[in-house]
Parts: C-alpha cells; structure tokens; sequence
C-alpha cells in the first residue's frame, strides 16, 4: 500500500461528491459521540451505523479497508492486553476487573477508528484540510498544509523509486546494508525535496503568484435530508448511550 | 509510536489538546511572521513536512529483527529547529492519521506533545548542549536524534499509563507495563534512529561540504 | 510582422558555475511559433527564464513590445500577464489539489472576479481538450494529462506569449501529437509560442520560426524549413536533420527529387515528390 | 535460442487500482535485445519490476531459467545478480558522492571485497565509456553522463540480463546515439538486454526482438523487423511506424522499391533501396 492508495479510494468513492460538510458531520459527529458516550452500548452502536455509511453507503472497497484497518487494531489488541494484567507487590497477575476495561476500550477505540476510516476513505485528505480554512485555523496554515499534501505524493514516489533501485542492486540484503541504504535515501530526498521547493517557487512566480495561494474550490451542495438523517440518528444513539 | 484513535478517554484527549495548544499556536504566530516577510518559504517549509511525511512512511530494520519506521524527529529539529517542527509536525500527524490511519484525530493533541513537540525541544536541546561541550559531530547527532527518539516515547508510555493506570501499583505501575512492553522494539529503534541520522547527516554534509551547509538546506525556512 | 520579445546582447551565470548564456541575441515575432532548437544543456531553459523575467541578466536587455523589461514587482506581474511560461516537469507547476483548482490560480492572481475566474477556467480546459478532468486529483492524472493541466494553466491567464519548455519530453507519440495539435490550435487563435526543445522533429512539426542554440548563444535564426534541411549548419549545433527531410536531401542529390521541389513536411510529401520524380524517368 | 526470463499468466494490480498487467506471457531468449514497445501507461515498467522480483505477480509465473521465481530473501538476491535493473531516472539511483562510490554500491553489496569491487567499477565504467568521470561529484553529471554512470552500477554487477526502463527517456539525439552505441556493445559481449521504451525509433535501432505492449497484455512478440513493419499490429497498439519505415512501405506500395529487398535500418539503406529501383527504369 503507498501512501496514495486511501487517498485515491477517498476520490473515487461514491460519496466523493458529498459536501464535505455532510461527512464532515457524520465522521466527527459520531466520532465525538465514540469517545464521550458510555463505550457499551454507545460505541457499539456508533461501530454498526459507521459500517452502515462505510460499506452500504460510500460503498469502500472492503479489502482495502480491511487492510488498513489491521495496523491500529493490531496496536489496539497490544494495548488491551496490558489492561488484564496488574502489577504489585506481588508480581503480576491478571487483573481484578481487567477484562471489562479492556473490552470496552476495545469497544471505543474500534468505534472511534471506523469513524476516522470513513472520513478518510471518503473524503480526499486535500478537502479536509481546505476545510480548516472555515474554522478557526489561520489561511497562512492551511495553505502550508495543502502544499505538504501536494508534495508528499511527489517525494514519496522519488523515495519508493530509490528504495526498488537501491533493492535492484541487493542494497537491502544485509541488515547493515538496509541501514545504510535507507539512510542514503534520506539524505537523497532532503536536497531533492528543496530543489523541488525552490523550482516550484518559480513555477508558481510564472502564475503571478503574489505570496497567497488562492483558487477556486467547488463547493458541493448539502442534501438537507442526508443531514437530517445523520442527526436523527446520532440523536438516537445519544439517548441510548445516556439511558442504557 | 503513535496513539491510535480513540484509545484515550475524551478527558484526556481534551486535556493533551489544551497542553499541546499553547507550543504548536506559538509555533504558528512565529511561522506566520517568517511567511510575511518571505513568502517563498511556503515551499521549503511544505517540502521539509513531506519530507518528514515521507520519512515516517520508510521502514528500517530494527536491531531485534522487527521493522520500524523513523520518526524523523531529530533530523527535522537539527535542520529547521523545534518551533517550526511543531508546526510540522501536527500537519505531519494529520496526514497520516486521513492518509494512512495512522493515529487520530482525538489522540492527535497527545500525539503531538510527544512527537511534534517533546521530541523535537529534547533532540534540539542535546544538539545544542553537545555542540557546547565539544563533543564530537557525530556524536552529537547520534545522541540529538535516538534521545529524541526515546523521549518521545517516554511520553507516549507516560501518556498511556495516565490514561490507563494500574489497578493495583497505579500509574508507576502502568508506565512499567507499557514501558516494558515498547522498550523491546523502541529502545533498539533509538539507537537504529540515532545512527540513521549520523549516516544521514553525513551523507548530506558529504554532498555539501561542510556542516554549515545543513543550515543552508533549511534555507529560508530556518 | 512586429517583435513582441526580444533579446540583445544577454548574458548570465547561476551562482558559482560556468555561464549559461554567452551574450544571446533573439527576436520572437508577435502570431509566429519559435522553436529555440539545440541540445540538452546548451541554455535553452535559462533563455526561457529570461522571458518572462524569472531570471534577471547579468548583462544584455529583453524588451517587451519595444519597452525595455520593468523588473519591479508591479512591472513583472504585466510581464507575467503577457507573457506565460510552462515549465518542462509538470508537478513544478501544479500545485493544488484538483485540476480546476489549480488553473484558477493564475486568472485569480490577475486580480479577476472569482466568476470571471471560473469562465477562464472552463476556457482554459476545453482549449487544451480536458474539459472532463476538472475535478480530477491532479496527483491522480498520467504525465500527458499534467502537461496538459500545466499548460492550462498558462492559457487561462489569456497571455499573449507562451513558453514552454521542451513540451513533449516524456511524451509517447501519441501524447506528443496530440498536444501538437492543441498547440497549432492555439497559435491559430493568434497566440505567439516559443518552445524550447532537443527534438528535431517536433520543430518541424510546429515551428514557423527556429533558433538554433548551442553554448549559450544563437547559431542562427530563421524559417524553420531553411535551417531544418541545412545538415552542415545543423551539424554546429551538435544536430541531424530530421529522418524526413535526410531522405529527401539524400534523394535529391542523386537526382530522385526535382531540385526546386518544396520541402517536404510528411511522409506523403515525400513519397509524391519521389513517385513525381519516377515517373518522367519511367516515360523517358 | 533457450529463454533466459519468462513470463506466464501474469496479473498484477497496485493496491486499490485497476489492473496494470491482464494475464501477460512474454519470452526473454538468452543473448538478444528485447523492446517492450508501447504507449506511456501500458505497464511497461510494471512488467520490468515483475522481471527482478521488485514485484510480485497477484497470479502467473515468473521463471527465471528453467527455475520457478524464488521470492525469498536468499532467492531474491541470488535473482538480482542476475537479472540487474535500470530506472528510467538516473536520480533515483545515483546516490553516493561521487561515480565511483556509487557504481561500488551493487558490488559491495554482493559480497565483493573492495578489491574486486575496484576492478568491477572499472570495467563498468570502462564498458560505458565514462572510465574518466571516475572521481567526478555525482551532482555534477549532466543528463546523459547520469545515465551511464546509473546503467553502469548494474553492469557492474555483471548480471545475465539487464533491464533498462526507457532507456534514452530525456536525452537529445547525441546522447540518445551514443547510449545506442554502448548498449549495443554490451550486446555484442553477451548480455541479453530488455528495454522498454514508447519511441519507436528507439526499438528499430536497438532491438532484435520487439513485444508490442498494449492495455497490460502482450499483442505480440516476434523479430524487430516484422513486427515494426506491420502499420495495422501498430496501429493496434496506438504506434505508428517509424518514419523510415512509413516512407519505405509507402515507396514500396507505389512500385518504388523491390517488393523482395530487405527492411531497411537506416536512411542510407533506402537511399540505396530507392535508388536501385529507379535506376533499371531509368535503363530502360
């Protein structure tokens, strides 16, 4: 998986052409409701009406979800497991109520994580971050951001290729040699990565540029329905989260 | 090491947010001084924080045979110095928690003390305090980037035993647990850190001359 | 036929090297297409630089329209509006997230309503035949589709000057004619090109005009069909003359082509002067 | 002719792509020079990272000399020092400070003491005729000098097989020549070369065999000469001829050529072919 595998989902989905506010409000929404309601039922609930608008919904390729979904669950499993065990005086043991904790961090973080999986596999990483703009982050910011965004592709694919040449001439083969490959890579992909900066200057120079970055963004519009439909629902699951 | 989503309960995801805050906005009003006067150090700085991207995403071995990737922390605080890391780094980790699931948005506030800032202020103050007792260049590196590199897990132990203290010896006790538990693979991706960047460095010093020039690297984003 | 940029006496070195242009002279004649035509390395980008005022020289002058070249912010930014510049690696250029996007930018920095802006955008994309790519992810677009997306760039800022640096590179045959075909389109609207390019035979598909450049300076400039089928004015300038035209002036010195035949521009030209040529023979 | 490298079945897709190779077979025969002909995103460089196990196949098999792929570590590596792999650019592979420290990089890593790996450097270096850039700073190559010196750290590997990913992408014609001219040479000493490349040209002048690449699959493979000679397999492929061609299919369709004469590889070869036709006529 490169690093622009979830990006390029997140703009072919079927939801790519929601507004980003419509998904915005589903991701985070739910996402606060995870981590401040009760993780039983509360957090189960939020897990199944995640799965709903992931797979039903924005349609995400499920291997590729499920792929990228392993890693944090593979630290979350790591995590629970030091939650059923105690350490005292007296060494370590299982602890007194450590299965219940650990089921239910188990039950919130895997609710908070399929909240931050949706929006990241529906929503283009570049939207997000142009959508900080309408909050309170400073322009100057967002648009560091947005150009980090356009240059992480760029200098990943140079690293990824420098990684398949330098593996061509067995430079991973030895651990020794992994190392120091990967550190020529490093030291190859700053320079290059300032040369770039410094062409991109004049590129953007070409354009007019007069030190602010202003383009036309399109704006979807919202469907007043979807927004009722995300609201009544998460209204509902704050009620059973509060009451059960 | 970063704090997966949802791992921390809200009080303490609020609480490293206000924590975090106050470092990463004065990171952000010197940044947005620095790009008054030279607006082309958008670029330079937009490139460093792929680079960082970037490096975070390269695996290297670590010395118990398991694979890790380098924070990139001590490199980004020896080139372009804390504050601006700080910036950096919060954009960093915002990626990768929508690029590559890769931490959250909740645990973003903890997540950047410990990467975007405890590491970065701890690698640039050894750097600093090694170049004034005359250490040697390489030494200096070595100890900047896998100190950097351990303090930020330090933090991130320290951050998860106060989240999820022990029933029985309370937070010592969980920082041991969580400690122990990150020790056999973080404390062997230190020291591979550490002497990953003094090959860096040097590769990069090697290309350039001379030392100075790594400040000429950062350019106008220094 | 009036110069709408031109180039006397330029010189200039980047910091610390050898000098890239060695005292340069040029004109660029307003509704024409100049190819500046020479090997790698022989200053061509650095010409294209001092264009458009990215590079100031170290000695010589540009003159734009018959005024000497402003270099105060105010002045370069209506260079810049005249005068646009597409550079050979597309991702230099392109810098926002989806395609539209990035072809505003450059209509919005000439200070136009975000309306305006939009009408020059949709212009710019059906111009250069990628109407359909507006909301693509410019990371997620092949190396043909980015130049184009570059190139569009330069054309929504409605200049009257376009240059572009080595246009094709990296280009496979189709992906090259079809943006010589764009590019003949523009010229057609009366828009001057000048491109920079090592391949000869892109300079005789578009060019009306050549320089030819080699070490910094100008060997000669002229029409492109006399100094392309020129082979020992060609061999100074480290160049062959296109497989084309090496046919015909190989044919027509044994006699197979009549001497006063137009140059010919395609395979078909050819092929007719040729069977022209046959034919009395054949009667004889 | 016993096949050194093939190809069966083969299907590969990036992860949350489409597919970039569909079921592809494909033969690399010991000792000749192979172009993967086709446009620009046909999977051309796919298939070459699929050659050395950089990647490896979603189904289909890779036999590299009679044997299975073995895409163990120990596997791999005894792979990649035979089969040694270029990219189509020389900064992805150029790391080290200066030419001779970077064109050791394959052969300490190979296990070499650095005596030997001393006497490989010189003879790569040798080979692509840059023994004189030896102690140069990598960053002070031009475009074609890196080249060499990239194509020079894997011959000094000295592999079996060399795979070069668009070999003479981006340099002028005199560059592109002279890397023609080395690459021959390697030839001539016995490495079997595959390239792939969209310039048609390009396959005309090096390959001895051509597999016509197209949508991920292989629309055929055959000797250079039938295959770039068949306008309609090309057109299939999104290619046209080579000009050279083009005009000698043409000149023979109208009579102009002996129907029976060979393909001709240079433009003198049709000068003559052209000239021997007319000249009966002109007896008669």
């Amino acid at each position: 998986m490169s690093v622009g595998t979830l990006d390029r989902a997140a703009s072919l989905n079927r939801w790519r052409h929601r507004a980003l506010g419509e998904k915005a409000l589903i991701g985070l929404g739910f996402l606060a409701l995870a981590v401040t309601l009760p993780p039983w039922p509360g957090a189960a609930l939020v897990s199944l009406a995640m799965l709903g608008f992931t797979f039903p919904g924005a349609r995400v390729p499920w291997r590729l979800w499920l792929a990228t979904v392993a890693l944090p669950l593979g630290f979350l499993a790591a995590g629970a497991v030091l939650l059923l065990v105690q350490v005292g005086g007296d060494g370590i043991g299982l602890a007194l109520g450590g299965t219940e904790r650990a089921a239910l961090l188990c039950l919130r973080a895997m609710a908070a994580t399929f909240c931050l999986m949706f929006l990241a596999f529906t929503t283009p990483a570049a939207e997000l971050i142009g959508g900080l703009r309408r909050l309170w982050v400073p322009a100057e910011i967002v648009e560091l951001a947005l150009l980090t965004y356009r240059f992480v592709f760029i200098i990943a694919d140079e690293a990824m290729a420098m990684t398949a040449a330098q593996r061509a001439r067995q430079g991973h083969s030895t651990r020794s040699g992994w190392l120091r490959s990967t550190a020529m890579v490093i030291a190859n992909l700053l320079p290059r990565a300032m040369a770039r900066a410094r062409r991109m200057e004049t590129g953007l120079a070409a354009r007019g540029w007069q030190g602010e970055l202003r383009v036309l963004s399109q704006r979807n519009p919202v469907s007043l329905g979807m927004v009722a439909l995300v609201l009544i629902l998460q209204a509902a699951i704050l009620l059973a989260g509060t009451l059960l | 090491m970063h704090i997966m989503e949802g791992f921390l309960p809200a009080s303490h995801a609020i609480g490293w947010y206000a924590v975090s805050a106050p470092f990463v906005v004065a990171g952000a009003v010197r940044l947005r001084s620095v790009l008054r006067d030279k607006p082309e150090a958008r670029m330079t700085l937009a490139a460093a924080g792929a680079f960082a991207f970037v490096l975070s995403a390269l695996k290297i071995p670590s010395v118990t045979g398991s694979c890790s990737h380098p924070t990139g922390t001590g490199l980004g605080a020896i080139v372009f110095g804390p504050a601006v890391m700080s910036v950096l780094g919060v954009i960093v980790l915002l990626f990768q928690a929508v690029l590559m699931a890769h931490g959250g948005l909740t645990t973003l506030g903890a997540n950047a003390f410990a990467m975007a800032i405890v590491g970065p202020w701890v690698a640039w103050g050894v750097w600093k305090l090694a170049g004034r007792m005359g250490l040697r260049f390489a030494v200096a590196v070595f100890l900047a980037a896998s100190l950097g590199n351990l303090a930020t897990y330090i933090c991130t132990t320290l951050q998860l035993a106060l989240a999820y203290p022990d029933p029985v010896s309370g937070f010592m006790g969980a920082a041991m647990k969580f400690g122990s538990i990150f020790a056999l693979t973080q404390v062997p991706l230190a020291v591979a850190e550490g002497l990953l960047t003094v090959v860096v460095i040097e590769a990069l010093s090697g290309k350039t001359r001379d030392s100075d020039r790594i400040a000429a690297l950062a350019g106008e984003a220094r | 036929m009036s110069a709408i940029l031109s180039v006397e006496g330029l010189r200039y070195a980047y910091p610390g090297e050898v000098p890239a242009l060695c005292g340069l002279s040029l004109e660029v004649t307003a509704g024409r297409k100049l190819a500046i035509l020479g090997p790698n390395g022989a200053g061509k980008s650095t010409l294209l630089l001092h264009l458009n005022g990215s590079l100031r020289p170290d000695a010589g002058r540009v003159t734009l329209a018959g005024q000497a070249a402003d270099y105060s912010r105010r002045g370069l930014n209506g260079w810049r509006s005249r005068v646009a510049l597409v550079l050979q690696e597309p991702d230099d250029q392109i810098f926002a997230a989806t395609v539209a996007e990035d072809v505003s930018f450059g209509p919005l920095n000439q200070g136009l309503s975000e309306a305006e802006a939009a009408l020059r955008v949709q212009g710019a994309l059906a111009a250069l035949g990628i109407a359909g790519l507006a909301d693509r992810p410019t990371h997620m677009l092949s190396g043909g589709q980015k130049k184009r997306v570059a190139i569009a760039g330069a054309v929504a800022m409605q200049p009257e000057v376009l240059l572009l640096d080595e246009p094709t590179a990296g280009l496979d045959r189709e992906g090259a004619e079809q943006l010589v075909t764009v590019l003949r389109d523009l010229g057609r609207r009366g828009m001057t090109l000048v491109f920079s390019t090592h391949d000869i035979e892109l300079a005789l598909a578009l060019a009306d005009d050549v320089a030819l450049f080699t070490g910094g300076t100008v060997l000669a400039q002229g029409g492109a069909g006399a100094l392309l089928s020129d082979p020992a004015l060609l061999a100074r300038a480290g160049l062959r003359p296109p497989v084309l035209l090496e046919l015909w002036l190989a044919a027509r010195a044994r006699g197979m082509c009549p001497p006063d035949a137009p140059m010919p521009r395609s395979v078909e030209d050819l092929v007719g002067l040729l069977a022209r040529a046959a034919s009395p023979a054949q009667a004889g």
